[in-house]
């Protein structure tokens, strides 16, 4: 369970204030996929380095499986947006996703299971001894995302992920997500500012409104939990729910103009 | 504001600690004079023309040989750079030549022209030289694919290459270069004048230290390292400077 | 395809060109003062030529005299090869080497002289206060430090030793600046130091315990150093070379007798401070090379190795 | 290319330079100028093997000596520093006047304190050689990518793993520029530390022939300096090619795309 009670974040820096976050308040139940989708410039990135513990909240809090986040709490793993920057280049594929097993000092053997199975997961079992930046932009990702899947998380936050690659390896990756997310049983909270993605990959959709961010609409998408590229953003219900969700997004940045 | 004050402090400890290890007899205070002692040998020294003179000698030589260095340097990276075919028939010598120490030379310039600035200005420009060179090399080597190919496809000439492709993309090397020739030329200039005893503040150092006058010593090289923190800072400026527009050039561009 | 190499050939022509036009002096214009250039070391012992050119004893012979102090005689003695310095002053081991080397050099006067008398002398052979050495013999087996290897340091320490009825050969140099010297000594890096004014009256202050002056070991009225030009410069204008010998003479016989004169313009080039000029004890400064103590130092060169072969002083000295 | 054409063309230019040295200075009377066949008999003369063993050997352990110290704390002092703000602050004006004091004149002052021996040329070089891995260090460790910094975060990657892992290996292309610039600062030091106080060594040997003006043997041991130089420069060179192998394939590969 992740909680998210009476968050604010204020960045004051040069005698200049700015209020990123107004006032946030949701829960995401164990197991779930969230979708938390926004405006550009709504704060998103802070909001989840909070939940990270990687940045101190001004005001209210988040708990993480009950305990309160002060910084980065076990058992939460994230997946940046800048894979080219979040990965070790100096380390080969395996090393990289080794790496954090190695800090929670896995025995040798278990850390080459984790790490096998992660890569395998990914549908990258053959790029075990290649450098990061061997591979494209997409394959990176993964990486990422292996790095994630063998830490064995109970909580992943993806901070818009698939920002930066293209569109044909982005809906490979929201399947990925997916399969990843129903084997593992994995609480994810996925940030994105694109509404089709939120939309496609979520169970439930929070909107954000522009800073200082509120949540704008929290609506559960009730598509069926097999989904497919082709069928399900054929589905009706698919367009009836990102138009929605559209329409609330307009909403937030109307609003943000005459200030 | 406190990084200033922190450095500050920095420094007042430093001197702190210059001043209470001779005091407490840390160091023997005959050759290592309490900071009080420098200073006061340094206000001695601004007193007089000699060391003005020296001061203006060393920074004479450092000009000099920076100037003959960044011009030689320019014109012989460029030429290399744009010509393939002679950086492939020159880079041996070069690769051979480039490491070969500064000082290896000082023999030879005492033996050939003396203790003058002659001799130093030699160093200098043998030291400073390289690294104008190499990173005008590197900047002409990291002109944009893109950009290259987008020139050939528009036919530019052979000028208007080296105008507006070459030149802009290796200006920051260049600027980096002439900062990074700066700092050796002026340790050369320094250097030269201490172990050459050409005119110039490392002389005057090793005149004081002939005379056994240990806090005019320290006073002298006291000198040097704020000479090396002025053209530091100024170099710096004048790269952030060139630089800034340089990207403000290019996201104009780009956008 | 040669262009860059052209390039650096006339930087270094130009370079060169410009090293070659410094050297004036040679053929002033008529009636126009000869601008002469003198390397000297900026050490006691070239007193005289400051106090010379003070007292315009070479300007009234029609010399516009610029000294320019260099780091040692290795320095000086390859610029007057070259014409960068016109006239130079080095100590006479390393006229005495290069000469050997068929350097084209001609001394033109005497530069100083040691005071001849044994313990007064302006340098010396120095061991701690408490040191088990108590004469120059006991140095064998032991370190002294000397500015410069193989010179005039090395070969007249090895004279006292002799003197005193040691081998010379067994005892061992360090090569140490002069005002590194007393701090070594006091701190038992080097069993003992050999120093010329002013590190010797910093050596006396120290409590260091004289026991040798070793440059009246090697020689009644040692000369020390000298003052000379190039062959070259000597055959192509000869007033020039006369004129400056003789204004040197003169300054040597000034500086001989003024002593508080001296003293004074010691704190023009160096930086001694005023009361350790008022003490040290100043070099003999005779207008004339004495001969014979040259050939004794060349003799003593040689059977210490520093020389290969009879030095020729004929060709060397006026 | 061909292969054959590249070893030509790589040689032809050094070895039409050494032919007309050779032919110019062949029969030159002007002793600073000897002919460069004497200089090159010279070489072998004076560079005997006994002559390597006693002045060569002493200088380049020194050398290696004085850099490895330098590396080593260079490297503590530079990953402390860096990665404390607060510190660097404190420190960064003391620093930027340290490094901007040319080397060589803290010789005489190191002198005084050390003395003569091979402790104080190693120290000698060591303090000349410190501040551009220092300060290259400094700037490497505080310009790593902060997204790493937050993936080690959240990944509970701390301590010792962390700093082999990110801290170092992020700086290592500054830290070894940094190294680049004190190796020719090292090879200056080695030589500088002999001028001044020695008994043996390739510096020491070199001014003893100019001041013994045995010209073509100066000659020879400017060449053995470069020689030197070169070889030291190679070395680096294959060291940095390893170190950072992934950083130059990232490059290569960010320019491809």
């Amino acid at each position: 369970m992740l909680e998210v009670s009476g968050l604010r974040k204020v960045y004051d820096s040069h005698g200049r204030r700015v209020e990123a976050i107004g006032d946030l308040t949701f829960t995401v139940p164990d197991g779930s996929l969230t979708c938390v989708v926004g405006p550009s410039g709504c704060g998103k990135t802070t909001l989840l380095r909070c939940i990270a513990g990687l940045l101190q909240p001004t005001a209210g809090e988040v708990r993480v499986q009950g305990s309160l986040v002060s910084g980065p709490p076990a058992g939460l793993a994230v997946v940046f947006q800048e894979y080219g920057r979040s990965l070790f280049h100096w380390l080969r594929v395996r090393e990289n996703v080794e790496l954090p097993l190695k800090a929670a000092r896995m025995p040798k053997s278990r850390r080459g299971e984790l790490v096998a199975d992660a890569l395998d997961a990914v549908g990258l079992a053959d790029a075990h001894s290649a450098y990061p930046w061997q591979l494209s932009g997409g394959m990176q990702q993964r990486v990422a995302i292996a790095r994630a899947i063998a830490y064995q998380p109970k909580v992943l936050l993806m901070d818009e992920p698939f920002a930066a690659v293209d569109a044909q390896t982005r809906a490979d990756l929201e399947d990925l997500i997916r399969e990843v997310w129903r084997r593992l049983g994995v609480t994810l909270l996925f940030v994105t500012h694109d509404i089709d993605e939120a939309v496609y990959l979520g169970e439930r959709v929070i909107v954000l409104s522009a800073s200082p961010t509120r949540v704008a609409d929290d609506l559960p998408i009730d598509l069926p939990d097999l989904r497919d590229q082709l069928t399900t953003r054929a589905d009706p219900r698919f367009t009836e729910l990102r138009g929605r969700v559209y329409a609330q997004i307009q909403k937030a940045k109307a609003e943000r103009t005459p200030t | 504001m406190n990084r200033t004050v922190l450095g500050l402090l920095g420094l007042v400890t430093f001197g702190g600690l210059l001043e209470v290890a001779p005091r407490v007899g840390l160091v023997p205070a005959q050759y290592a004079p309490p900071s009080s002692r420098i200073a006061a040998a340094l206000a001695e020294q601004a007193r007089q023309p000699q060391f003005w003179a020296a001061l203006g000698d060393t920074v004479q030589t450092w000009l000099t040989g920076l100037a003959i260095a960044v011009a030689a340097g320019l014109a012989v990276g460029v030429l290399l750079g744009a010509v393939p075919m002679l950086w492939s028939v020159t880079a041996t010598t070069v690769e051979f030549l480039r490491p070969i120490p500064s000082v290896a030379l000082i023999p030879l310039v005492v033996v050939l022209y003396g203790s003058t600035i002659r001799a130093t200005v030699v160093l200098v420009v043998y030291a400073a030289f390289w690294q104008v060179l190499l990173q005008v090399l590197h900047g002409v080597a990291d002109v944009d694919p893109v950009a290259r190919d987008t020139a050939r496809v528009y036919r530019l000439g052979r000028w208007a290459r080296l105008r507006y492709l070459v030149w802009p993309s290796a200006l920051p090397y260049v600027v980096t270069g002439v900062r990074l020739a700066a700092s050796v030329a002026l340790i050369l200039a320094v250097t030269g004048s201490l172990i050459v005893g050409s005119p110039g503040l490392g002389k005057e150092i090793e005149v004081a230290r002939q005379s056994g006058a240990a806090p005019a010593v320290y006073a002298l090289v006291v000198v040097t390292g704020l000479l090396g923190v002025v053209a530091n800072v100024a170099t710096r400026a004048i790269e952030r400077r060139v630089l800034a527009w340089h990207t403000a050039v290019r996201t104009e561009v780009g956008a | 395809m040669r262009r860059p190499l052209v390039a650096l050939f006339t930087a270094a022509a130009l370079l060169t060109a410009t090293a070659c036009s410094s050297s004036g002096g040679e053929k002033p214009a008529a009636g126009q003062p000869d601008n002469v250039n003198a390397g000297v070391i900026a050490i006691v012992d070239v007193a005289p030529i400051y106090l010379g050119k003070q007292q315009g004893f070479f300007s009234k012979r029609n010399i516009n005299l610029t000294l320019t102090t260099a780091q040692g005689g290795a320095a000086i003695v390859p610029a007057v090869v070259s014409g960068q310095y016109q006239f130079g002053f080095s100590n006479s081991i390393s006229l005495l080497l290069a000469a050997e080397k068929g350097l084209p050099l001609k001394v033109v006067c005497n530069g100083n002289n040691s005071t001849g008398k044994d313990g007064e002398d302006f340098a010396g052979l120095f061991v701690k206060a408490d040191s088990p050495i108590k004469s120059p013999k006991d140095l064998v087996g032991k370190t002294v430090a000397a500015n410069t290897l193989k010179n005039i340091v090395e070969v007249s320490v090895r004279a006292s030793v002799k003197k005193d009825g040691g081998d010379p050969a067994g005892v061992k140099f360090a090569e140490l600046p002069f005002p590194d010297q007393l701090p070594a000594l006091q701190a038992g890096r080097v069993d003992a130091i050999f120093v010329v004014e002013p590190f010797q009256a910093a050596a006396v202050a120290a409590g260091a315990k004289k026991i040798a002056s070793s440059y009246v070991d090697a020689g009644p009225n040692l000369t020390v150093a000298m003052y000379f030009t190039s062959q070259q410069l000597e055959s192509s204008n000869p007033d020039l070379v006369k004129r400056f010998t003789e204004a040197m003479k003169e300054s040597l016989a000034y500086a001989d007798s003024h002593p508080d004169d001296v003293r004074a313009v010691l704190g023009t080039y160096t930086q001694i401070s005023a009361d350790v000029r008022a003490k040290l004890t100043l070099p003999k400064w005779p207008a004339e090379v004495d001969t014979a103590s040259v050939q004794t130092l060349a003799d003593l060169a040689q059977s210490y190795g520093l020389l290969t072969k009879p030095a020729n002083l004929t060709d060397l000295l006026p | 290319m061909t292969f054959v054409r590249r070893i030509i063309l790589a040689v032809a230019l050094p070895i039409t330079l050494l032919g007309l040295w050779w032919f110019a200075s062949e029969g030159s009377t002007n002793y600073l100028w000897p002919p460069l066949s004497r200089i090159l008999t010279a070489f072998g003369d004076t560079w005997t093997a006994e002559r390597l063993r006693a002045d060569v050997v002493p200088s380049l352990t020194r050398l290696a000596a004085g850099y490895g110290l330098a590396v080593i704390a260079g490297i503590a002092l530079g990953v402390l520093i860096g990665g404390a703000p607060r510190v660097r602050a404190f420190t960064e004006p003391v620093l930027e006047f340290m490094r901007a004091i040319p080397p060589p004149v803290l010789v005489p002052i190191i002198m005084l304190v050390l003395g003569l021996g091979d402790t104080m040329k190693i120290v000698v070089i060591a303090s000349g050689c410190v501040w551009p891995i220092l300060l290259n260090t400094v700037e490497g460790v505080r310009g790593r990518d902060e997204v790493l910094d937050d993936t080690c975060r959240t990944y509970g990657i701390r301590g010792g793993l962390r700093v082999r892992h990110l801290v170092l290996r992020a700086a290592s292309p500054q830290i070894l520029t940094g190294a680049r610039q004190a190796l020719s600062i090292a090879i200056i030091l080695m030589v500088i530390s002999e001028l001044f106080a020695a008994e043996n060594g390739l510096g020491f040997t070199v001014m003893q022939f100019s001041r013994g003006f045995q010209i073509p043997e100066m000659w020879s041991g400017v060449f053995l300096l470069g020689l030197i130089g070169v070889a030291l420069a190679a070395v680096y060179r294959l060291v940095e090619a390893w170190l950072l192998r992934w950083y130059h394939g990232q490059r290569l590969s960010r320019r491809e795309w």
